[in-house]
């Protein structure tokens, strides 16, 4: 049973968590770990990038990546072990996060020997930013019936259409943009993968204002941009697979330590509450939702311990990172909606003096409501339990 | 039997209806979230409509409509996310100040809210959620015949813009408990107040915070007698529940909705998503909690309007209508997507001001441990 | 708003209730509110049957029927304001219950002259106890998928087949069956219902052990069984149009009062429960679920007046029997589960003299999980209110 | 990293497996809810298989495997429904005597017990559910060196079959909390105690009342020292806990099969219903239940057995085995329908065993409620 570590693993753990401590101390990067609105973009940024540089300085940037691209070629279990380290010590991601372990793995496993050469360094090192373009307005949970269109018009591809909920798009040097190529039933068997530099004239970044005011996702025109054929990445209408396994990470490594990052948030949450917890019926009834939510936090550590060692055995990837998934919106839900009453009606104080730590409890309680849609809603993912782990009938 | 609006309320749903909607439509209310402020315009017509003093009962200077009399109107306004302070000035302020018996200086004031000329807010409780004596502590020191107000109250709806003050304070300085408090009706252009905006989750109203700064409140500001809010509130806090009830059932209304129109229109995997099962449910169950809210806030306005309103009932319909807007906007939002994450969609508009009802004038836990209680009690 | 009856109203309910008084006031039917078992399964029919009468001798029996049938012709407000006194008395439901809610209804609507002549008078008075043969093994949410067969030899129908979850089958004189007479497509357009006398030969009833160890349901095996050609109600594939209106009562009349039982319920397990509700944090979390579980069946309560008020105004009675069936189960779960949970471990004694109250509530906990399941499962009734009254499409 | 059984307990898994499918499918299953009886002949085979005495640590006369080492049978125990007090006798009991440090009379019960020449069951709370001293009112008076027992544990598993009564007595009578209380191993033949059987919910189990009527009991009958029984607890109960939680797990791993199995097969409106979304989507959320339980017992495993338990961790799993067993048999039955609503059916002993678990050393609520209070007082 277990969390068992080797002592190896203990090891890697002691050095990751020294490094991340004095990486971290100087505290420039608190910013880093809000999300961005209109007054601190620029600066936010600049921490996110920096951290990007010091992930690529200190060896931890490629920690997944075959050793031959620049990568440690870390067991799973040491990516376990330094995703929760981050998350202990309240690290950010970096504004490369999603191309170090996502779109990089992608490369590396679709990629031809040229496009690997010209992109994997300097994405590595945080010099160019990737972006990943999949969604569209019509194509969310349906990611198969996306409308925008490749081409090939003489040696370019000619690319027109629109997609949206870009993390962080304006930032973004290149993406990794899926387009359809051939009209084909089902749907998505005529969609191909492309390797996009963002300067190329034609395209349109618009920040998208977020309910909670916040501008973390973009949405972007694409109109008769032209890029290189050689920017295809894997074969024609193979899209769908480089867009999969790009997928597969983000719903598995991606959750790891997530809970620890709910349980200081809990922790956090029970200090600044005081009274409102402690006293009367009042307080009684809030404990209680407090042990749910701790309950709820711990269940994901588990969930995460329980297929990181299966993986680590040998066990490839599959449908349980809808499990995380799931588990993870529900309890982050459970607990920022907890904080919002826990802490009354000067939690809703959105920022300024007056409000709560500036408002971020509210934040995270907004937020918490679009980790049930983003990367697939709960809906299509209790399908995937039940149709690719359960066994039942599609239809 | 008759358990459903009856024509007057079914007239007057129709007019608020078509005035809300007229006047509060999707650029209006987004003017309104781009720079705040008091419409003087809208609350005259609503005014002259007679509206603002409709709950106020006729031996205090009202129309004498009760809390069923503006039910529709309060919940159309819900709906449409009216932002102006028909329920602190229009019910709960009138319903306070008309609860001063025969003091002319009450009366005046009244007139001159149903009138639209002059609008009142209510700063009672200093943590609102928490319907609770205990939790005040702004005082009023005795000078005299007078008094001296000193404090603060954090959150007050429409602060900066009211011209009444409708002030809880602690009068009897040794007190912590019900005995000890006395509500004040305090002009705002006293000298001592200072109103500071404050910047609020539910950006389709206003709020602000209000300072006490050695306010002087003459004898005859105090609503009722010296001592004796605790009574007062008793009488007109469940009437203001029931109102809440009105506005927030106005939301769900509004939010279920949209919520079927775009299940019905947005096709993902080549099928309306509405067809989806999970889906299907989901609404459903949105409509059995609205129903559900509906029905007991119904039942909540007879028992306020004749006189009750002490018993459990308010309550029950109060934190179902809490818990009814909490689900459906919520489960709103995970219907709509993405979309519904967006600043420019209606959506979280109303997902912030359930939140606000919720915890105000009583959170659902708060108030079904009371309901509890009181059925172990035997109360009920 | 409401709920204001009108004076007349006012003096029935007077009427009603010192009539429910004084019939019960003896004491002898309180065991007809319990489910039968082995053990007390004549005595409790007994009771039952003499309420019928009780009820007829009253002129309570048809309270809703025409008056040329020997009914009320009771205003649908009449109807409402009796069951919900007879909710409040205590009053047993009758072994004809179903009867005179469901099945009379169904003959006066569709029977012929002579079939209402014939069933009608004895059905009313209790002489002759009816049951309802809809379900079987393999038709239970999908009832229109039937299998069970008549088919015209001669003059007579003869029937073979399976029904099961009848109400009190072995006691019934008469069935309101659903057989199958053509193989159509959709299946409920070749439904007939038949008046099946119960004791014609060929009619096996096996009563059916329940995980409560009581028995109130039956399963009924049809052997070439034969009955005149004249116990065909209404025309040849018209069955499903008798079940329909059948239904409709039994979810819709069936459903009033129902949450004055869970309210009493309530107020007896807050007396119950003594300290164990009272005393410190754990008696502070049990009411806060006492309150939601009487918010719960208020929410019942309100949502009957709602319609029975639609009704009076001339509204024909609708799929909203579905939120109102949704609605009790759910708050009847609530309550009974809180009940086991607050009377602890000795509520999970099943009888005799350590347990509480003969182990009454715990099956009230055990019935009440049947209540998501019988007259259409959860499943279905949501289907109903999202697809007849939200207007979703079906596909 | 390694979070899973290790290759012994995998083997142990198999073994229990096939004894358990073997020798209680359904016949035996039936034959004993028909007429329960302890089944002596299985009882020796578990102990022959080293079952009985493995959780115990070596030094306390056990093999030392922890509650890791018997968590794979009580598993497949609790799967397979087994009518035997495996917890109570090889667990509780065991652990409880264990605990007695260098008393011979400990380490020759708990040979005894762990050969299956003897069993073994706890008496411990008056009101199961709640694990509090203060239920406790069973009397140890002290006369001379020894004590007499005086009172009545009202629900005992197995109290008319075991050798051995473990009881939790109030030693200190001018007490009603924590120090005041003492543990005895009775032997069950002592005069004065009398044992009735008990019908309760859990058909696959067997319950008695045990009576105490001035039941002498020697000072060596005394388990660890005279007033320590809270530390003694203390340090049971969270493996005590854990062990349940295997009980569980199993119990949730047949039914989840049972529901899958069901919906694959049954066929509604010309499709299997598990095609149903509305289906499918609570299958799913069955599956998450179990999968976050069982990673949670895993881990509540290894602190346990790490000699830790006082945590919250604990708590959590079992809480949210609890949980997840109580939802799986519930939603099971939604799944089955009306089937599952006759005694034939399987579902039902389940549905039963799963309330009798959750009421058993902490209900959800209480366990939560105590989770939130050491968080708030900083303690985790």
């Amino acid at each position: 049973m277990g969390p068992y570590f080797t002592e190896e693993e203990e090891q890697f753990r002691a050095k990751a968590r020294a490094w991340l401590e004095s990486s971290l101390a100087d505290g420039r990067f608190k910013i880093a770990l809000d999300e961005p609105d209109e007054r601190n973009e620029t600066e936010w940024a600049a921490a996110q990038r920096e951290w990007d540089r010091r992930l690529f300085q200190g060896g931890y940037a490629g920690l997944a990546w075959p050793k031959e691209y620049g990568g440690r070629g870390a067991t799973v279990i040491e990516q376990f072990i330094f995703a929760e380290e981050a998350a202990r010590a309240g690290a950010p991601g970096g504004l490369n996060n999603m191309g170090r372990s996502l779109i990089g793995p992608a490369i590396v496993r679709h990629g031809t020997d040229e496009q690997k050469k010209r992109l994997l360094p300097k994405l590595l090192s945080g010099e160019e930013v990737w972006a990943q373009g999949f969604s569209e307005p019509n194509a969310g949970s349906d990611l198969a019936s996306l409308t925008t269109r490749a081409e090939l018009v003489g040696d370019e591809w000619v690319i027109n259409g629109q997609k949206i909920w870009t993390s962080h798009g304006h930032h973004a040097d290149w993406m990794l943009l899926l387009a359809r190529t051939e009209k084909t039933d089902p749907p998505y068997k005529g969609i191909s993968a492309f390797l996009v530099d963002m300067r190329s004239p034609g395209i349109t970044v618009r920040p998208i204002r977020q309910l909670n005011g916040k501008t973390g996702f973009c949405e972007e025109f694409f109109d008769n941009v032209r890029i290189p054929k050689a920017n295809l990445l894997g074969t024609i209408n193979s899209g769908w697979n480089a867009a999969m396994t790009a997928l597969g990470y983000e719903r598995s490594v991606l959750n790891v330590g997530r809970h620890l990052v709910m349980i200081q948030f809990l922790g956090r949450l029970a200090k600044k509450a005081g009274n409102r917890i402690k006293a009367g019926e009042q307080g009684t009834l809030f404990l209680e939702r407090l042990g749910r939510a701790y309950a709820a936090a711990w269940s994901l550590g588990c969930l995460q311990y329980t297929y990181a060692s299966r993986w680590a055995q040998g066990a490839p990837p599959g449908p349980e990172s809808s499990l995380m998934r799931v588990t993870w919106a529900l309890a982050l839900q459970e607990c920022t909606e907890l904080a919002v009453d826990v802490l009354g009606p000067r939690a809703q104080i959105s920022c300024g003096p007056e409000a709560i730590d500036d408002g971020d409890w509210l934040l995270q309680y907004y937020s918490s409501r679009g980790r049930g849609i983003s990367s697939g809603t709960l809906e299509i993912q209790r399908n995937v339990i039940a149709e690719r782990i359960l066994g039942l009938p599609r239809r | 039997m008759r358990f459903d609006l009856t024509e007057e309320q079914k007239l007057l749903e129709k007019d608020a209806r078509n005035y809300c909607q007229g006047r509060f439509g999707r650029d209006a209310l987004r003017e309104f979230v781009s720079k705040p402020f008091f419409n003087k315009e809208r609350w005259l017509e609503m005014a002259n409509q007679g509206w603002l003093g409709a709950v106020v009962s006729e031996e205090h200077g009202g129309l004498g409509l009760g809390v069923g009399g503006i039910f529709p109107l309060l919940r159309e306004a819900g709906k449409a996310l009216v932002p102006l302070p028909l329920w602190e000035s229009g019910v709960v302020a009138s319903l306070l100040l008309g609860e001063q018996g025969d003091k002319d200086s009450g009366h005046r004031t009244l007139e001159a809210l149903a009138e639209g000329r002059a609008i009142a807010t209510v700063a009672l409780f200093e943590e609102a959620d928490i319907v609770e004596p205990t939790c005040v502590s702004l005082t009023a020191r005795r000078d005299g015949d007078s008094f001296v107000l000193s404090g603060q109250k954090p959150i007050v709806a429409f602060g900066a813009d009211a011209d009444w003050l409708i002030v809880l304070a602690r009068s009897d300085a040794g007190t912590t408990d019900l005995s000890g408090l006395t509500l004040f009706a305090v002009p705002a252009n006293t000298p001592g107040v200072r109103a500071t905006d404050l910047p609020m989750t539910d950006v389709t109203y206003r709020f602000a915070k209000v300072e006490f700064n050695e306010v002087p409140a003459a004898a005859g500001s105090v609503i009722g007698e010296v001592g004796n809010a605790a009574a007062l509130l008793q009488r007109v806090i469940p009437r203001a529940q029931v109102a809440l009830c009105a506005e927030m059932l106005g939301g769900c209304d509004k939010v279920l909705e949209m919520c079927v129109e775009y299940s019905k229109q947005r096709v993902q995997f080549g099928r309306p998503i509405g067809s989806f099962q999970a889906i299907k449910h989901r609404l459903a169950d949105m409509y059995l909690k609205v129903s559900a809210a509906q029905g007991l806030a119904y039942a909540a306005v007879k028992e306020v309007d004749n006189g009750g309103g002490a018993g459990s009932l308010v309550k029950v319909a109060k934190a179902m209508c809490n818990d009814a807007y909490r689900f459906i906007t919520h489960e709103g939002v995970q219907v709509h997507g993405g979309i519904a994450f967006t600043w420019e969609h209606d959506m979280h508009l109303y997902f912030k001001r359930a939140l606000r009802y919720r915890n105000t004038l009583g959170t659902s836990s708060r108030l079904m441990y009371e309901v509890g209680l009181a059925l172990a009690g035997g109360g009920l």
